[in-house]
């Protein structure tokens, strides 16, 4: 059950390389949420029951519900134009996704180690590789926070790998979460919108080398 | 012989179904069951146009198209009863003969020298050719799953016992209806029901066709329809007794047939442009359930 | 193998061979201009004649060895005769008397310049003899030589419309990509020699059991990779195969490109190590070049051009063939073995048929039409009837479509694919999926590709207004394109008697070097014998939809009328999709492989009035726009960095003379050099 | 020791942060500025000894902290001299004052940390505290840099956390649970 929930979760990513409105991104990191979740549940077993409890809170309100509705908050606010604007063409993101899937999946076998569920490991990695893609490849800055909170869902997709013998690791997943969400999309929702009025990252360059 | 019998059954209710529930979907009372059959008919009586730019082309390419796609439904077993031909992989054959149908149509299509069957030529062509890796990744990884390489053999070993064998399933069909939908130049790719400037696959090909030529394609286009029906039925009637499978068959043509219905009825017909990453996401689909498939067989380690 | 030292026959036979040759090529000049391509053509029938009773033999008795001496230079020539070089042999023959046949109706209207008509009919039997030699000699120098006039005749041959600059620029360009393989190819014999003395083919085995194998390998990878077009070696072919007549590169591309493969091959025979590591890197590589090239053919026009780089696309799956059987042997699996190695023979001989019939088909239309833009064509299946029925059955056959041949190889590389599948490592199954999809991608875009060329070529309404009215092309160049069709036709539906052949190749010549035993092909030759059952019922059930609607269609009426504009009340010709707009789409959509250039002026703010204007758009070779050109411009800007050395003053010659002497002649007081 | 060094640098921190005086404020940095300086002693002479079971003095640490206790003194000087003439409003000099004596306690414990999950939690405080004072001028440039500072910290953070993860996957291969960098009995 574990391993569907894993496969409808490299769905998602898919899907998010196709899509076209930005709505779209919130709600498949509300069902990453979602599916983070139902894995959390089926996955951590061994470990005490308060921080099962609070891991499980952590996915279900903080991922799934409240992040999401921050983001979709924020579109409002900020009058955030709904397209996407990707530099390369979603055609292209889906092939270089694809081909994400299948390299972590070749650098998965090529790991001989027993502790390590492999599915895990391909999952988190080729999500951690997407959400850098999609920061690369993106040009509003709240897709960037998008790829970042992808990234960190797959961050967390790997602490649970190891969840059993280290919960204080996911503890810490968790707390990594939570600083750096609210502390980005803080600076995003008090600052960010207000002094920039088209949020593209090509706004952002004023500060280099000359 | 029982499959394809099946085949052309199925298939002469599967249009009607379809229109009966975009009818019911639109709160309309809509045409009977045999609706598009009795079309199909009429259009066989009726005298034939052809364009002067026409050549020999054109009149033997709906011939082709048409056997083509019964040629394809041979192969597909019903259950326990192989296809009329059955080898070990008879799946390239089955895809292979489809590619001959449509070359075909595609050259009979520009034979007419008009603008907007080029158009929809081009893109018949293009689509089916992004359709075809989806295809192929899906049986592959089900010819590697069951060590089998023939249709017949493939889903008669076939078996669904765990959550994941029916994720794999529900993906496939999932791939495999929407596989149908392209082939047919149905909603989410093409609206066949548009007015002409909308329509611009399939539909917009057989514009200078009429007559029994005309009768021909509808006919195979309900049989393509009824054929990947099967192959969907196949996913999951493989192992069980023919008084199981039989209307188990039925019900799950009924139910694509619905499916479909729904899909036209719900969905909005995507940007011409965007069509080539949607098919391709197929595929990428295709290959999570190889992905699924390697998980099952417990190669990683 | 089976030694046939000094039989009577083989020795006559190579005699007759080599007399025919040589008096050929003396006589032809003296011959009237009438009777000069008659005479070519009997000579280059007879020699294949000769050659192909030679590779009967081989192929029946196992092999044949029959040592020539080659003086104090050459050494001992062997020549060997094994059944790879008796299906090789086969193929050339085949080609070259087709070729034959279509350049003596091709070259008719060209008859006045005798000169060079002379040249070419002796270049053509030369070029012949020279692949025929190639495939027999198994000495590395000897090799070198055949190869080096194979090149050289074929660049003459290429050369024929000499005073088009575009022609010589190609020439040029295939001769100088010719010459690196040559050097490649130098190198890796001469490497051979100094760790085994030698030169003969045998010592490449010693080589290979003592050394590390991949680099010796790579080195003849690249050289017979040039000649074969694998994605990167690739250039020479467009722009040479638009360039020569039709039926030389029809020739070139049936024949002589395959002999880079038959060079692969023959490596492949002696290698004893790395199996799985090359069979891998030669899966991927030949996987990009089959989609390079087939992408890369789905956008040309010009129709000559869409063939080379639909020769790359078909290299590429014959390759994807030599991978598996690669892999096959580093997994120890006879069936995959031979599914790979077979497939990929029988593709030799697949395309070398209908890439030469499309490449004769589409000489017809230029030869009629003086043009090779398909947009400016159309609607010439009322003229030329006979060839578009030809090219398109060569169009079927090259999609790998059933019920042609090209469905045959194809279907055994797939089924070679699946075999992989069941039985490896993860990597090798993910690469296995990925081929599998490939290839059918493949097949999809050549369908797209062919239906655009044929539907813009020879369907529709003329585009453009010709010089004269093109009509049907002469007996003597469609009788060869039928004989290639009737084989072709033998091949689909009777594959078990080529398969049986390709079995005892391979059993012969493949596996004893590999201690795996040879497997049983009655399974897969019941496959066959279905497939071709399968097409005789869709043959049958073809007639029988037809017969259906001719007895419907009796008593109704047929009527002829304009095709239907959707209201528009002025059609005109021009308003057709072309070939251009057919794949328009296709090419945006992978417009990071596929460069496309545009060429107009825009309208100025002073234009008050819009006159005529030019809108021109072309694609552009991505490796050679992208990788090859500006390695050059960097290297070519490197040594102008020295051009002050050659400054045309004739004393600073004298000075470099001077300093180079007394360079020497200081150093040697000095003793630098010890 | 430590944990009073600790509580007390961020009870400083806090005091500043809440104060409006411009007095208290610079007797509280003079404060803060003795602390750590004392702290370094302190520390001198408790070289290989671990306290509060994940700080230890080992020779890496307290060679940083040295070094970061020689910056400190001139960058709260220089802090002052810059906050008094650019004419700075209370309530952003005590921003700029918390943030800063919070970097640099967060810095010490990073530094002396011996597991390497705390080090972490301690380089997340550091990225805080140095958006803060990054943010200072509260300008388009200063949002833009604190923006691109925050994003890229937080990515590098991420990176870090997998890297931790690939570790403890690593030593449960070993048949190890245990993070930190050395057994108190190793020194």
């Amino acid at each position: 059950m574990t391993n569907v929930l894993l496969i409808i979760f490299i769905i998602s990513l898919l899907y998010v390389s196709i899509a076209n409105r930005i709505i779209t991104y919130v709600r498949v990191l509300a069902l990453q949420g979602v599916i983070l979740f139902g894995v959390t549940f089926l996955q951590l077993k061994d470990i005490q029951t308060w921080n099962l409890v609070l891991i499980l809170l952590e996915t279900v309100v903080f991922k799934a519900v409240a992040v999401p509705m921050f983001l979709g908050y924020l579109i409002k606010r900020n009058k955030i134009t709904r397209e996407t604007e990707p530099y390369l063409p979603h055609f292209i993101s889906l092939i270089i996704i694809t081909m994400i899937v299948v390299i972590t999946i070749l650098l998965a076998n090529s790991i001989q180690d027993t502790h390590l569920d492999k599915i895990f490991f391909i999952v988190s990695l080729s999500t951690l590789f997407t959400g850098l893609y999609f920061i690369a490849s993106r040009k509003k800055i709240i897709t960037h926070v998008m790829g970042y909170l992808m990234i960190e869902n797959g961050v967390f997709v790997l602490s649970l790998a190891v969840g059993n013998e280290m919960p204080n690791l996911v503890n810490l997943g968790i707390m990594l979460d939570v600083f750096a969400s609210v502390l980005i999309l803080g600076i995003f929702l008090n600052k960010i919108g207000d002094v920039f009025k088209a949020v593209d990252v090509d706004q952002l360059s004023n500060l280099k080398d000359y | 012989m029982l499959s394809i019998i099946l085949i052309l059954f199925s298939s002469i209710f599967f249009a009607g179904f379809i229109l009966r529930t975009k009818s019911i979907a639109s709160g309309r009372k809509g045409p009977g069951i045999m609706q598009p059959v009795k079309d199909v008919i009429r259009l066989f009586k009726k005298g034939t146009i052809y364009s002067e730019t026409t050549s020999i082309i054109f009149r033997i390419g709906p011939v082709i198209y048409f056997s083509s796609v019964l040629m394809a439904c041979m192969v597909i077993p019903f259950g326990p009863y192989k296809g009329i031909v059955s080898f070990d992989g008879d799946f390239v054959f089955f895809a292979y003969i489809l590619a001959l149908g449509k070359f075909f149509s595609i050259i009979s299509a520009m034979d007419t020298g008009s603008s907007f069957e080029g158009m929809g030529a081009s893109r018949e062509a293009l689509f089916s050719m992004f359709a075809e890796p989806a295809f192929f990744i899906l049986i592959g990884s089900f010819a590697l799953l069951t060590g089998n390489t023939s249709f017949f053999d493939i889903f008669s070993t076939l078996h669904l016992g765990s959550s994941i064998t029916y994720t794999l399933g529900g993906l496939a069909a999932f791939v495999l209806v929407m596989i149908a939908m392209i082939e047919n130049s149905r909603m989410p790719v093409d609206d066949p029901k548009t007015h002409l400037e909308l329509t611009m696959i399939h539909e917009v090909m057989v514009l200078d066709n009429s007559g029994f030529d005309l009768g021909l394609i509808l006919t195979a286009g309900y049989l393509k329809f009824a054929m990947y029906g099967a192959i969907i039925a196949d996913f999951f009637i493989g192992g069980l007794s023919v008084s199981f499978a039989l209307p188990l068959f039925l019900f799950i043509q009924l139910l694509f047939a619905v499916t479909v219905g729904l899909i036209e009825s719900f969905m909005a017909r995507f940007r011409m442009n965007h069509n080539p990453q949607f098919i391709l996401a197929l595929s990428s689909v295709s290959f999570l359930i190889f992905l699924g498939v390697l998980l099952v067989l417990e190669k990683f380690l | 193998m089976f030694l046939y030292e000094s039989n009577v026959l083989v020795g006559f036979l190579l005699k007759a061979f080599a007399a025919l040759f040589f008096s050929g090529i003396v006589t032809i000049p003296f011959l009237s201009a009438r009777i000069k391509p008659i005479a070519s053509v009997s000579i280059v029938f007879i020699i294949a004649l000769l050659t192909s009773v030679l590779a009967i033999i081989g192929l029946k008795e196992g092999g044949i060895e029959y040592p020539v001496s080659g003086g104090s230079f050459f050494g001992e020539i062997p020549l060997r005769i094994d059944g790879l070089s008796a299906w090789f042999i086969l193929i050339i023959n085949f080609t070259s008397i087709t070729g034959a046949l279509y350049g003596a109706g091709y070259l008719k209207s060209t008859r006045e310049n005798l000169s060079l008509i002379t040249f070419h009919w002796i270049l053509y039997i030369i070029f012949h003899a020279s692949m025929l030699i190639v495939t027999m000699v198994q000495n590395g120098m000897a090799f070198i030589v055949a190869w080096e006039i194979m090149s050289l005749s074929s660049f003459m041959l290429v050369l024929f419309d000499y005073t088009n600059p575009k022609v010589l620029k190609a020439g040029i360009n295939y001769l100088v990509q010719m010459h690196i393989s040559v050097v490649l190819l130098t190198m890796a014999f001469i490497w051979v020699y100094f760790k085994t003395g030698s030169f003969d083919f045998k010592k490449i085995e010693l080589f290979f059991g003592t050394n590390v194998n991949t680099w010796l390998f790579l080195i003849f990878f690249a050289g017979f990779g040039l000649k074969a077009g694998f994605l990167g070696f690739h250039t020479w072919l467009p722009l040479a195969h638009p360039a020569a007549p039709s039926h030389i590169s029809g020739v070139m591309s049936g024949v002589i490109v395959k002999l880079g493969i038959y060079g692969i091959f023959r490596i492949i025979t002696f290698l004893k190590a790395d199996y799985l590591v090359i069979g891998e890197s030669i899966i991927t590589l030949s996987l990009l070049t089959g989609l390079y090239g087939i992408m890369n053919a789905a956008i040309h026009r010009d129709f000559k051009k869409m063939l080379a780089y639909c020769t790359i696309e078909n290299i590429g799956i014959i390759g994807i063939g030599t991978g598996l059987g690669l892999i096959g042997i580093a997994k120890g699996q006879s069936m995959l073995i031979f599914l790979g190695f077979g497939g990929a023979l029988l593709h030799v001989l697949n395309h070398s048929l209908f890439k030469s019939l499309l490449f004769f088909s589409a000489g017809s239309v230029y030869r009629q039409t003086h043009t090779r833009d398909m947009d400016k064509l159309g609607g010439l299946i009322k003229s030329m009837p006979e060839t578009a029925g030809l090219f398109l059955i060569g169009s079927i056959a090259i999609g790998g479509i059933p019920p042609l041949n090209g469905f045959i190889s194809e279907f055994l590389i797939y089924c070679g694919i699946l075999k992989g599948i069941s039985a490896a490592g993860i990597a090798q199954i993910t690469l296995m999926i990925i081929t599998f999809a490939a290839m059918s991608i493949i097949g999809g875009i050549s369908i797209l590709t062919f239906t655009k060329t044929f539907g813009t070529v020879f369907l529709g309404s003329p585009r453009q207004k010709l010089t004269s009215e093109p009509a049907e092309v002469s007996f003597l160049m469609l009788f060869p394109q039928y004989l290639i069709v009737l084989l072709m036709i033998v091949i689909a539906f009777f594959p078990g008697y080529f398969v049986n052949i390709l079995g005892m190749i391979l059993t012969v010549k493949i596996f004893p070097n590999t201690g795996i035993s040879a497997p049983d092909l009655s399974g897969y030759l019941a496959v066959l014998r279905n497939i071709s059952l399968a097409s005789f019922i869709f043959v049958l059930l073809i007639s029988l939809v037809f017969i259906i609607r001719w007895v419907v269609m009796r008593g109704s009426a047929s009527k002829l009328s304009a095709t239907w504009g959707c209201g528009y009340t002025a059609p005109d010709s021009r308003m057709q999709y072309t070939g251009k707009s057919f794949s328009k789409s296709f090419g945006k959509t992978f417009n990071f492989v596929l460069i496309e250039k545009k060429r107009y002026e825009e309208i100025e703010r002073e234009d008050t009035f819009p006159e005529t204007r030019k809108y021109q758009s072309f694609y552009l070779d991505l490796f050679e726009h992208k990788i090859i050109n500006p390695v050059i411009l960097i290297v070519t800007r490197f040594i102008n960095a020295f051009q002050f050395v050659q400054n045309g003053k004739i004393q600073a010659y004298v000075i470099y003379g001077i300093v180079f002497i007394l360079t020497i002649f200081i150093g040697t007081i000095l003793n630098f050099w010890h | 020791m430590t944990g009073i060094y600790l509580i007390s640098a961020f009870v400083i921190a806090g005091l500043i942060f809440a104060n409006r005086n411009s007095l208290i404020n610079n007797i509280l940095i003079v404060i803060f500025g003795i602390l750590q300086t004392a702290f370094t002693i302190y520390s001198c002479y408790h070289y290989k000894s671990t306290v509060l079971e994940y700080f230890t003095f080992d020779s890496l640490g307290l060679l940083l902290l040295m070094t970061l206790s020689v910056i400190t003194i001139p960058a709260l000087l220089h802090s002052y001299l810059y906050i008094k003439r650019h004419d700075e409003t209370p309530s952003s000099r005590a921003i700029y004052f918390a943030a800063l004596i919070f970097l640099i306690a967060s810095i010490t414990a990073a530094y002396l940390a011996n597991h390497i999950a705390v080090i972490w939690i301690f380089t997340e405080m550091t990225t805080l505290s140095a958006s803060m004072l990054i943010y200072h001028h509260r300008n388009k440039l200063a949002l833009e840099g604190t923006w691109k500072y925050v994003f890229i910290c937080a990515i590098s953070i991420t990176f870090v956390f997998i890297g931790i993860l690939f570790l403890s996957l690593s030593l449960q291969h070993a048949g190890s649970n245990d993070l930190s960098f050395c057994k108190p009995d190793a020194l």
